[in-house]
């Protein structure tokens, strides 16, 4: 870890007094040629941890693309290219932390340790789909945009008022900086000094809006300043900048540092969604050139591990082994489960299942009319 | 013990109450804390309490409430003040999208127990904007519960239920009724049920649903009923408007065969239109007249200068009822 | 000349006309530029029309309905596209408190004539939000017009006329017929009515209102009872939600005594409860059965793979109908 | 007027880039002496003219209050203190121009042109008190904080695409940043390089909320590098600061430089409204004696154009006469006219009044139902 101020003084870091359009964070070039002074901060092991996960949870998206292509899952948002800003930031958060992921993060989710199999079902419009093991602090994605951000202040606030250490973490697009909550959360998390990261995936693109289009700022750190925060600027494809940038935040918070806002830089690969065709608005042919030459976050973290010597095709292909078994297993479990019975559509709506409810409830169950 | 309350007093003391002998309530709001509320419903709680559980926020509704959300999440129990019910304009987001779907959204792992209070209802020459009655919107948001009372009391026993429901309450204070009279309150903790209407009269001839600010109004209308033409109306406060006490609406119609209901919200896709379809489902055949609703007519809440006439009057309400039991 | 075209791209060419014919009209949304909107409903518009008049805005419904009406106010003709029903939400202030009473507000001197279009309705297993039925909200706000379509003709017809009329209005498209079938549909510039609703079939022995998606529901469940018990229903599209079509709904209920109302949105405080309140009032002395409302559950729009139940069917419609035919 | 690289040059002002916390732009000191050289964009005229405005706003304000305590007016919400934040900037607008305001604003409005008659008849809660001349681009009072922003950046947006140089000048105070809405406005403003002013009147107070309880950075102009604009701030009580700050904003704006964020330092000095008792909240007896030694707009004038020899007290005298008039005629006529009949409350809900609101109306004309 970074302390507080070496974060402040690095080049790419910038207090909230000194904002301005900012070079990015980057300690692992495309090449996998590393800042060894800031990657001395990382352990070898967590490094492969990362590159592990990053995998995993690539290959669990194209399978899950694949899924919905054979129509056994409704439409889905896939996060291939942010694997290093997902995996490498929820590395960072403790069981009692909590997480407020959106549509897309389910790569962070499941490094947090959501099952696959939830994940699966939550893709499927199966209701268990969102539901959260008991000892885990994540909420089911958030579909309206930048409004979770809020939540993670309440539950920041929640924290500082009972003196606990826990840090609110949230993630979000760069469209979602154009909403009011965004500033209201920001705001109230300033005002209020809370504990609370702001963790933005600037993919450059809110579906097919470019980040021109959402914003006159040419960067969203900057914004920072403007809510008495520092704001972090990294490469989000570096795996090891997100990383040190998180951890130092999140330190920062759970110390009564206050808020931080941090940018990850980063690119989606694919498409919004399953129902997005994303060259309508892209040049996607050469998106996928320069993307593979240096934006490929899980390349890069192998290029680095390999030429630290932590990691072989060898061990590549038994990973990939390993996690295609995963991925096959938990999607039987996941289909092998009981699908949501209509029913349950009347379960959780109030603590105490008020009588209209269960009159619907009965006619539904009879068959009846409503 | 207890002491002669006006509604005001008796929401500030419901929250000393709690906020007393529950840590997890914290009230926050604008203007909540230093200068306790522009009711004053929280005048001196800050003091008390501690800048820390009564707490000044910034202006921004959305804020409010979704943080609001988050502390419930985490554990606390957050009573919110929007200033006046239409300024919730801005967080409605929350509450639909958020507030409302918590608990069912995860099955039950995460909730949102939250109150929020506020002020509603037009009558004291109140600027645009601060005499809205948005009723029907939360009652048509499953997951929400609905509540106004029309007195001091309820408004004690009622606000303190919903306090301890885990549950997402909207508590809608008639800003009319805040310092029209005073009532017997006893001190310290005592609930009323966030489900049952209240009778207040009995009668035979016709059924009155009212609610909050218009229940005093029904209560003339209906005292004016019996002078001019000796019939008696059933005079029933809603209090819970989701859910509705369906038994107690029905089972006082089947009885009169006749109703009348009273808002001050907009007629058209008000919550007088549920409880008027209700009836026309499941007692269409104890019906022996129309169902009339005297609400507030289909326009803006105008300038406070002709606001009066917006309002259901007791003439209105003594029309309502008379046209309904002359009917046949 | 006409084409089949089904509904997106009937109003798409509702568009394309419009905006050919009245250089006052701008499309402005998520996605709607570039993109083609995420159903197409916009597709080659900003081709044809240039980025200025078909513009991507930032992700932000507060900030494109606020800009829409201080465009409307200025002199142009704003059609916005709101992604999904649900994600107007965070822009409700600016409908509520200002599109609807911008006119009213300033005594006629200002107007806000914006066309507000949003998808809305489930069965298209859309994930979370993507499927709400919000019109009730809209219909009980005085200022508002809200239309539903339920096929290509009207959708061009009456995109076209809300279009030019002055006031706000809330176009609802009921995203399961975007492409549920095609229509002979004329080129160029007609109008469909916005107030007027459409009998569909006639009928003598109940009748049964339906809006957008539920209108085939509807025609099925009619078509089941004629070959069941050979029973007519008399099927009415109303169409227009805000102002309803009193007077052939009336008329109808005047002759066949019975109704059924059929809506997707929750059934408590929904708009069906409205219809029945009319029925209740003005027309109590024919109703030879119970006025059933067969809705959507009073429960959050479900995950999709349980949304078919949420939803009503052909199978509940029906057995509304025949518990209301039975009755007496 | 100061050439637009001439203001970017003066201390008092800052580019977007360079935002921080800033002193304010002043001119005029609290005992009347000035910067000659900036004094010199204004003429004398336009001195004697703000200062003549200025005092009759103050007039008409406490004329209001007392009306207010007589029962003759429903809760009116005061503006002294910020008279030459309100007319310093109306008086840099052409009829053309379309002015957002809010509940406090009337002053502004009033020097625009509106009718101390319609303000009069708008607090007494007629309707025509909501009615605004033909000529005037002037919206009604906005109640709901912060919406009427984005009005102005449509109204705007449509003056910039019809080629119009006209701009949109929109009032609101320090609670008003906090609200989604301030920031939806402005990042519209800023991508879409819109010609319009937001002028916020910084009284330090939201009704008893302190200013450092609405933000954690310590300006607001500050704010205006979020969204790619400049911002300036300016000491809010000295005329002369915001009536140059203004006109160059306008000016920049007219011609096609984009959306400003003016930040006016002022002070209400009475209470938020006649319902509020400020005594709760801040130490009123302090402020008065501060405000009327340093912070008292309209004296700070008066000084300055004495000292110029431009003002003495037989024309004081003369002038507040003359005003007493004005304010005495207009709250005759105000209450000679007829009041607002019930009934036209069902005008103007729609463009075309539909059956239903036929038959409300026909009701309550005849005294019936509804
Ligand atoms: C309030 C709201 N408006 C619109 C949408 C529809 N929508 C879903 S994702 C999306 C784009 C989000 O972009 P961004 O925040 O950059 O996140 P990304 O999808 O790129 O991860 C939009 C417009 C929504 N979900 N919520
Ligand atoms: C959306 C909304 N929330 C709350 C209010 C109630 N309210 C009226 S004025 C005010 C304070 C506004 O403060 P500021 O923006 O600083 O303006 P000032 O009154 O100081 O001129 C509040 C909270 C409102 N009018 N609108
Ligand atoms: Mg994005
Ligand atoms: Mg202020």
């Amino acid at each position: 870890m970074l302390a507080e101020n070496e974060l402040l003084q690095h080049p790419g870091f910038t207090s909230a007094a000194e904002l301005t359009a900012l070079p990015a964070l980057r300690v692992v070039q495309p090449d996998g040629q590393a800042n060894e002074e800031l990657l001395s901060r990382v352990s070898d092991e967590e490094l492969i941890a990362m590159y592990q996960q990053m995998l995993r949870v690539r290959l669990f998206d194209r399978k899950c693309i694949a899924l919905q292509r054979q129509g056994k899952m409704g439409t889905y948002a896939p996060f291939e290219g942010q694997e290093a800003a997902q995996v490498a930031s929820a590395v960072c958060l403790a069981n009692k932390d909590w997480m407020f992921p959106t549509y897309r993060d389910h790569a962070a989710a499941m490094t947090r340790g959501l099952p696959m199999q939830t994940v699966y079902r939550y893709w499927m419009g199966q209701m268990d789909g969102f539901s959260v093991p008991d000892e885990l602090n994540i909420l089911p994605p958030c579909v309206p945009i930048a409004t979770h951000l809020l939540h993670g202040v309440g539950a920041a606030w929640a924290a500082r008022l009972r003196d606990e250490d826990t840090v609110s973490f949230c993630y979000f697009g760069d469209g979602a900086t154009s909403e009011g909550d965004f500033h209201e959360a920001l705001n109230f998390a300033g005002v209020f000094h809370l504990p609370v990261v702001f963790f933005c995936q600037n993919n450059g693109f809110a579906i097919s809006v470019p980040f021109a289009r959402q914003s006159a700022s040419p960067t969203i750190a900057k914004r920072a300043s403007a809510y008495g925060m520092d704001g972090i600027r990294v490469d989000g494809n570096d795996a090891v900048a997100v990383y040190l940038a998180c951890q130092t935040a999140i330190h920062k918070a759970r110390n009564g540092g206050g808020p931080t806002l941090i940018e990850a830089v980063t690119q989606r690969f694919g498409a919004h969604t399953t129902a997005d065709d994303p060259t309508r608005y892209r040049d996607q042919a050469a998106m996928n050139e320069e993307w593979r030459r240096e934006r490929d976050a899980v390349q890069r973290l192998r290029l680095l591990l390999t030429s630290k010597g932590l990691w072989d095709d060898n061990r590549e292909e038994q990973w990939i082994a390993k996690v295609g078994n995963e991925l096959v297993n938990a999607w039987e479990e996941a289909v092998a489960k009981p699908f949501s019975e209509p029913i349950e559509m009347f379960d959780h709506v109030y603590s105490k299942m008020p009588a209209h409810l269960e009159e619907q409830k009965k006619l539904l169950a009879g068959g009846g009319l409503a | 013990m207890t002491r002669m309350l006006n509604m005001v007093q008796a929401i500030r003391d419901a929250l000393d109450v709690k906020l007393a002998e529950d840590n997890r309530v914290l009230v926050l709001g604008e203007d909540v804390g230093v200068n306790g509320g522009v009711f004053r419903a929280t005048d001196g709680l800050q003091d008390k309490y501690g800048p820390e559980r009564v707490i000044d926020t910034p202006l921004a509704e959305s804020g409010i409430i979704g943080s609001s959300i988050g502390l419930a999440l985490n554990g606390f129990r957050p009573v919110a003040e929007i200033q006046f019910l239409a300024f919730i304009f801005p967080g409605l987001e929350q509450v639909f999208a958020h507030a409302a779907r918590m608990r069912y959204r995860t099955r039950g792992r995460f909730t949102a127990p939250l109150v929020i209070r506020a002020p509603y209802g037009a009558g004291i020459r109140g600027p645009e904007l601060h005499s809205e009655s948005l009723e029907s919107l939360f009652a048509h948001t499953p997951g929400l519960r609905v509540v106004a009372p029309s007195n001091p009391y309820d408004a004690k026993g009622m606000l303190i239920s919903a306090m301890e429901v885990d549950d997402p309450v909207i508590f809608l204070e008639p800003t009319r009724l805040y310092r029209a009279g005073t009532r017997d309150v006893p001190e310290g903790s005592y609930r009323v049920s966030l489900e049952k209407a209240e009778r207040l009269t009995e009668g035979r001839d016709v059924s009155l649903f009212a609610w909050g600010a218009m229940v005093p109004v029904a209560l003339r209308a209906a005292e004016q009923l019996e002078k001019e033409q000796g019939l008696s109306a059933e005079v029933i406060d809603l209090r819970s408007l989701m859910p509705l006490d369906k038994e107690t609406i029905l089972s006082s119609v089947e009885k009169t065969g006749r109703a009348v209901i009273v808002h001050e919200a907009h007629q058209t896709a008000g919550l007088g239109a549920e409880i008027a379809a209700l009836l026309a489902d499941e007692a269409v055949w104890c019906l022996r007249a129309p169902i009339k609703r005297v609400a507030g007519f289909d326009v803006p809440v105008p300038p406070f200068s002709v606001e009066d006439a917006y309002l259901p009057t007791t003439e209105r309400v003594l029309a309502g009822l008379k046209e309904v039991v002359m009917a046949e």
